[in-house]
């Protein structure tokens, strides 16, 4: 299947509530033409090649408690114990133990853990791709301290390489890699966009700027999607006088290298950021909401560099934040009750914490949390790239469920998150519900709300 | 002698009455672990039976079990030997000397065979055909082997006899063995200890004498009845173990105040014999009640298991020197496992990386 | 070679070396392979090292707890028994005491100025039939919780086996039940030594490996002010 | 003066320490005695069977005291035959010809079986005494 085949034949669905694939007739859950051999060499290899000590020591320490279930949505909508996070890296456990632990060696000699079979990694593609959105939350439970979620990526670089990726996924992350964004969002369609966006609204969107102190990313979610980030954005840097750009050479944060598995897509994007920034003699870049665009730049960036990333790297909400703390932006009072969805890659796992809530309070709204809130926030179900996956609807839609009603105990008026994967999570779900509830962003609501006095 | 006289037709002739048997009874009923009401009943069964013929037979020993009988309190050493066994051949004891102790021996073995009992203290020397204890220019291995074909039974007095005792300690240098490696074919009852309680060997003549066959024996041949329970079972310090109060030295507080000897040494828990209840010197003390653990004199190999005084629990570990190389070993091996794990991953990316640029397409 | 005799000596030696060498095979073995330093800018600097969350995921957090308390409370409970029986009771203590001399040389009152102390057999048999009590209960959860059954495999079952099998074959010998005190002794520190020898190579080696991989954790997510 | 030659102090007699084990002693005791006043059937308990310190025994025996009747047997060494402040308990000591305790025991009785004279001791002095009879009496006076 040529490039331009898979285009044809899995026409992205741009105007449905998600941004995805349009339901593909035939599965193709499946890449590639290899021997199954090759394919079960190739998940082992590419699982082992990056592993390290952190890993190893995870691999070493279960316990096999369960208790890791109880803090995963998937299972507490399912019930099915094969939703236990730890369960879902069976095969790699055995892998691991296999191929590569300090007992290798006898494992391997008396066939003590059997090698994995094809069979055996496509069972568990629904485990590792449609159960899982690596929200981390299991990795909070474990008494042991492991970190599920950052397992759960890595058995993935197993299987891209393996060619068991589920479909739309895996179409998704090929587009990005070879256009430059999982959505056709070309950097002739983003200069069209922005050139449009400024017209329309009459607003100044630097592009291209050779140098400036700010580099400002999108993720493509919202530039297909959700364009008023752009103009919002544009409005609160104009506002605050920043030397800012968007960089046509580097402009999309979405990662879906990171979200299929594949560390070259996934290198090979955050690098255009990098070097965007960096010939822009940028000391700040500020990533778009989207939550796996900031582990993939703020926490990952410096070690696809091999050096320490020579600028400050922020998500929006902390830059909007700063400028608040700082005094420089001022925003006029919302009377309304919000409530804050937690991005799980922002909050939980990223540590943002306090920005987007430092923001509400300079919203004045009254801040309902749910319960729970903040790092052990349920997540919205769309994450990791389960949203792009049709088949795991049914059961994303029963997550989705106990994120809403967790958002209607808090009874407030309004709710918002910061994260754009988040938000067409949202709108998904409520087409599916047929509910009236909107999820806002947080930069839209202050983009709303700039304080005109001076 | 009429061997045809039962024993209380005997003590009655000696003018022993029944007072004075019944109390004897008593006194063995209460040795021997029975219920006392059973003295009345030994009484009885004793009383109708004819005296055994008893032959003694030293190997390679100290003398210390013929002593420790010697002191025998109950019943009297006379008693025992002149009143309820005819004691027939004893070369420690007996006035006889030379050929005619051997003339006597042979006479005893002769005349009662198939019916005495032969006593053996000490153990028997296999190495150069036995040469190393020799009687009478002959072997112990050869002399045993004669008198056990006409014994009823055989009793090995002492740890010697029964397990081969300090002779068998390594290095073993002439190869002893307990009488039970040599003789097969002969109900043997091992009366273990170094020495054993004087009583128990008595004890054991005694129940022969009241029942007419051996008493009930544990799996290492030892009668039930004294060596059914621990030292430890039975120490009136037993309290202050379960207590956790225990003398930490030999003249500490805890010593002077009777405290339990665990941790200095004492052998009771794994040592089954009956020092703590029947005492010795006349019931006066044992060895705890003294102050000093048990050394647990009467276990197979006692020698042999260590100082007397580490603590039962200080198993042997091993030695610093040992679990060195073992960590040492341990330490090889996962470096070793590393390196392996590292060369893996390094030829994991190569082969990864080599069939990169094949996307993988239909 | 009785039993007994075979238990306390070579039994127990080869124990004691397989239980050296594997478990720093298996630590050596981790602590050896790569790993890449985090160039990330933290968010704040991990004072802590990890510390943190070492301490902190001691106990679940009050979301977590109420599908978790069962496991947690009899896990606390059966290790609890299982320390304080292995470390008070004298014995034990004995041995341990023993094997520091011989492989320190020294002694705890030599360190610490006062003796290591132990608790009364009444107290640590008590202790002893709590932890067996809450290991069977742990198993039969395993059995019949489908997330547990579902995960479980011949490590779980095996190391709870040698776990307890310490616990009730002293428990039996202390109160002499069922045969000699010698043959129990022996049965005792056979399960012990069967412990030690399992110990490297089963899911028990978590006793070490839980501070590294909660160290690990910790001070990933601590610079990152990830939630810990 | 001993001090210059011993240079040891006994603070306490090492073994004059209660272990505990007296008081279920006294129990049995005291079930024997019950069960001896309803039915007449005695019992005994032997007290060498039992780990007892020295200072246990003391202790028993003085919890015991002493009643009204006492008795020493001289048969084959010295027993002594005790009656305690409990009718019926008896404390039965027995020695050897060397003065040495061979067994001691606490038995529950009208009468300790020790005292009662035996029917064969009683029919050999009854034909010892039937021979007294018998003889002239110039015979039975030299």
């Amino acid at each position: 299947m040529s490039a331009t085949a898979a285009d044809e034949k899995h026409p992205l669905e741009l105007e449905g509530a998600r941004v995805s694939v349009k339901k593909p007739e035939v599965r193709y859950d499946v890449q590639g033409e290899m021997s199954e051999a090759e394919r079960v060499a190739r998940a082992m290899q590419n699982f082992v090649k990056d592993f390290g000590r952190t890993a190893a020591i995870y691999m070493e320490s279960c316990i096999h408690c369960g208790m890791c279930a109880e803090a995963c949505h998937f299972h507490h909508v399912s019930g099915d114990p094969r939703h236990t996070p730890i369960w879902k890296l069976e095969p790699f456990k055995q892998a691991y133990k296999r191929e590569y632990g300090p007992f290798a060696w006898i494992y391997r000699t008396l066939n003590l853990k059997p090698k994995v079979t094809v069979a055996e990694l496509a069972e568990w593609q629904e485990l590792l791709y449609d159960t899982c959105t690596v929200c981390g939350r299991c990795s909070l439970i474990c008494p042991m301290g492991i970190d599920i979620a950052s397992l759960v990526s890595q058995a993935r670089h197993g299987m891209f390489q393996a060619g068991l990726v589920p479909h739309e996924l895996w179409a998704v992350a090929e587009r990005g890699a070879r256009e430059g964004s999982p959505l056709g969002a070309t950097p002739k369609v983003f200069a069209d966009r922005v050139a449009w966006l400024a017209d329309d609204h009459e607003i100044d969107i630097p592009l291209d700027k050779p140098k400036a102190d700010v580099v400002v990313t999108m993720s493509s979610i919202e530039i297909m999607k959700y364009p008023d980030s752009i103009v919002a954005t544009a409005r609160i840097l104009n506002r605050l006088g920043v030397d800012w750009t968007f960089r046509t050479d580097g402009y999309e944060a979405t990662n879906f290298g990171l979200l299929s598995g594949n560390t070259a897509w996934q290198k090979k994007m955050t690098m255009k950021l990098i070097d965007a920034a960096i010939a822009a003699g940028a000391k700040t870049v500020v990533l778009p909401e989207c939550g796996h665009a900031y582990t993939a730049l703020r926490w990952m960036g410096a070690n696809m560099l091999g050096r320490p990333l020579p600028f400050e790297v922020q998500h929006i909400a902390e830059f909007l934040a700063d400028n608040i703390r700082s005094g420089k932006l001022r925003l006029k009072k919302v009377a309304k009750s919000v409530t804050f969805h937690d991005p799980c890659q922002i909050v939980r796992r990223g540590g943002a914490v306090e920005a987007p809530r430092i923001v509400l309070e300079a919203l004045g709204v009254e801040l309902r949390e749910m319960e729970p809130a903040k790092g052990l926030n349920w997540c919205c179900g769309g994450g990791g790239g389960v949203v792009t996956i049709h088949r795991a609807d049914r059961l994303r839609y029963k997550v989705y469920q106990l994120k809403m009603e967790q958002i209607e105990k808090t009874g407030a008026e309004l709710a918002v998150t910061t994260c754009a994967n988040c938000r067409q999570t949202f709108d998904d779900g409520q087409a599916h519900f047929k509910s009236e509830r909107e999820m806002g962003s947080l930069l839209e609501l202050v983009a709303e709300n700039l304080s005109d006095g001076e | 002698m009429n061997p045809a006289k039962t024993i209380g037709e005997r003590l009655a002739e000696a003018g022993v009455s029944r007072r004075a048997f019944l109390k004897f009874c008593t006194a063995l009923a209460s040795m021997m672990a029975l219920p006392p009401a059973a003295g009345p009943a030994m009484a009885q069964a004793i009383a109708t039976r004819e005296r055994p013929s008893v032959i003694w037979l030293p190997f390679q020993e100290c003398t210390g079990c013929t002593e420790s009988i010697t002191r025998s309190h109950t019943p009297t050493l006379e008693s025992l030997i002149f009143d309820l066994v005819s004691l027939d051949y004893q070369e420690t004891l007996m006035a006889a000397a030379g050929h005619q102790a051997e003339a006597v021996l042979a006479a005893a073995m002769k005349e009662n065979f198939g019916k005495y009992l032969l006593i053996v203290d000490g153990s028997v020397p296999l190495v150069e055909d036995g040469a190393y204890s020799c009687t009478a220019g002959r072997s112990n291995l050869a002399l045993l082997k004669e008198a056990a074909q006409g014994a009823a039974a055989i009793i090995c007095v002492g740890t010697c006899s029964s397990y081969g005792g300090i002779p068998r300690a390594a290095p073993n240098p002439t190869q002893a063995v307990p009488v039970s490696a040599v003789v097969k074919d002969r109900p043997i009852v091992n009366v273990p200890g170094c020495p054993p309680i004087p009583v128990v060997i008595t004890g054991v003549l005694a129940h022969y004498l009241t029942f007419g066959n051996l008493p009930e024996l544990d799996p290492l041949g030892r009668p039930k009845a004294f060596y059914g329970e621990t030292i430890h079972d039975r120490c009136y310090r037993r309290p202050f173990y379960d207590q956790g109060r225990f003398a930490k030295t030999f003249d500490d507080e805890g010593a002077r105040s009777g405290w339990c000897l665990y941790e200095l040494g004492c052998k009771g828990p794994v040592t089954y014999n009956a020092c703590a209840t029947l005492k010795w010197n006349a019931g006066t003390s044992f060895p705890i009640q003294s102050g000093h653990g048990c050394l647990g004199c009467s276990e197979p190999d006692f020698w042999d298991r260590g100082s007397f005084y580490r603590p039962l629990a200080a198993a042997d570990w091993g030695s610093a020197k040992t679990v060195g190389a073992a960590a040492a070993a341990g330490v090889a091996l996962g470096a070793a496992a590393a390196w392996a794990a590292r060369r893996r991953q390094d030829r994991f990316v190569k082969e990864a990386a080599a069939p990169a640029d094949r996307k993988p397409e239909g | 070679m009785d039993l007994l005799a075979f238990a306390r000596g070579p039994g127990m030696q080869w124990a004691t070396a397989i239980f050296v060498a594997g478990v720093l095979w298996r630590l050596v073995g981790v602590a050896l392979l790569r790993r890449k330093p985090d160039l990330s800018a933290p968010r704040v600097a991990a004072k802590w090292k990890g510390l943190r969350l070492i301490v902190l995921r001691s106990w679940p957090r009050k979301e977590f707890l109420g599908g978790t308390a069962f496991t947690e409370v009899m896990g606390y409970v059966f290790h609890i028994g299982f320390l304080v029986a292995l470390f008070f009771y004298l014995p034990h203590v004995l041995f341990f005491a023993d094997v520091a001399q011989g492989l320190l040389g020294v002694t705890f009152k030599g360190v610490f100025g006062v003796a290591w102390p132990t608790l009364p057999g009444g107290i640590i048999y008590f202790a002893s039939a709590v932890s067996v009590a809450a290991l069977i209960a742990v198993l039969v959860h395993r059995l019949v919780n489908p997330v547990k059954r579902l995960i479980s495999n011949f490590d779980d079952y095996f190391s709870w086996f040698v776990t307890i099998a310490p616990i009730a074959t002293g428990m039996a010998a202390y109160s002499h039940i069922g045969a000699p005190y010698q043959t129990l002794l022996a049965l005792h520190l056979l399960s012990v030594e069967l412990l030690m020898v399992w110990f490297p190579f089963g899911k028990l080696m978590h006793a070490f490996t839980i501070f590294a991989a909660r160290g690990s954790t910790g001070m990933l997510f601590e610079r990152k002010g990830a939630t810990l | 003066m001993q001090d210059e030659v011993f240079p040891l102090r006994f603070e306490r007699a090492p073994a004059a320490v209660l272990t505990g084990n007296a008081r279920p002693v006294l129990a049995e005791v005291a079930a024997l005695a019950e069960r001896f006043a309803e039915s007449g059937a005695g019992g005994a308990v032997d007290l060498a069977a039992m780990p007892l310190s020295p200072a246990d025994v003391d202790w028993l025996r003085g919890t015991l005291g002493r009643g009204e009747v006492s008795a020493v047997i001289e048969a084959a060494g010295a027993s002594s035959v005790e009656e305690t402040a409990f009718a019926g308990v008896w404390w039965v000591t027995h020695r050897n010809p060397l003065g040495e305790v061979v067994a001691e025991l606490i038995e529950v009785a009208a009468v300790p079986a020790i005292i009662a004279a035996a029917r064969e001791d009683a029919a050999a002095g009854a034909a010892r005494l039937a021979a007294i009879v018998a003889a002239p009496a110039a015979e039975a006076l030299a």
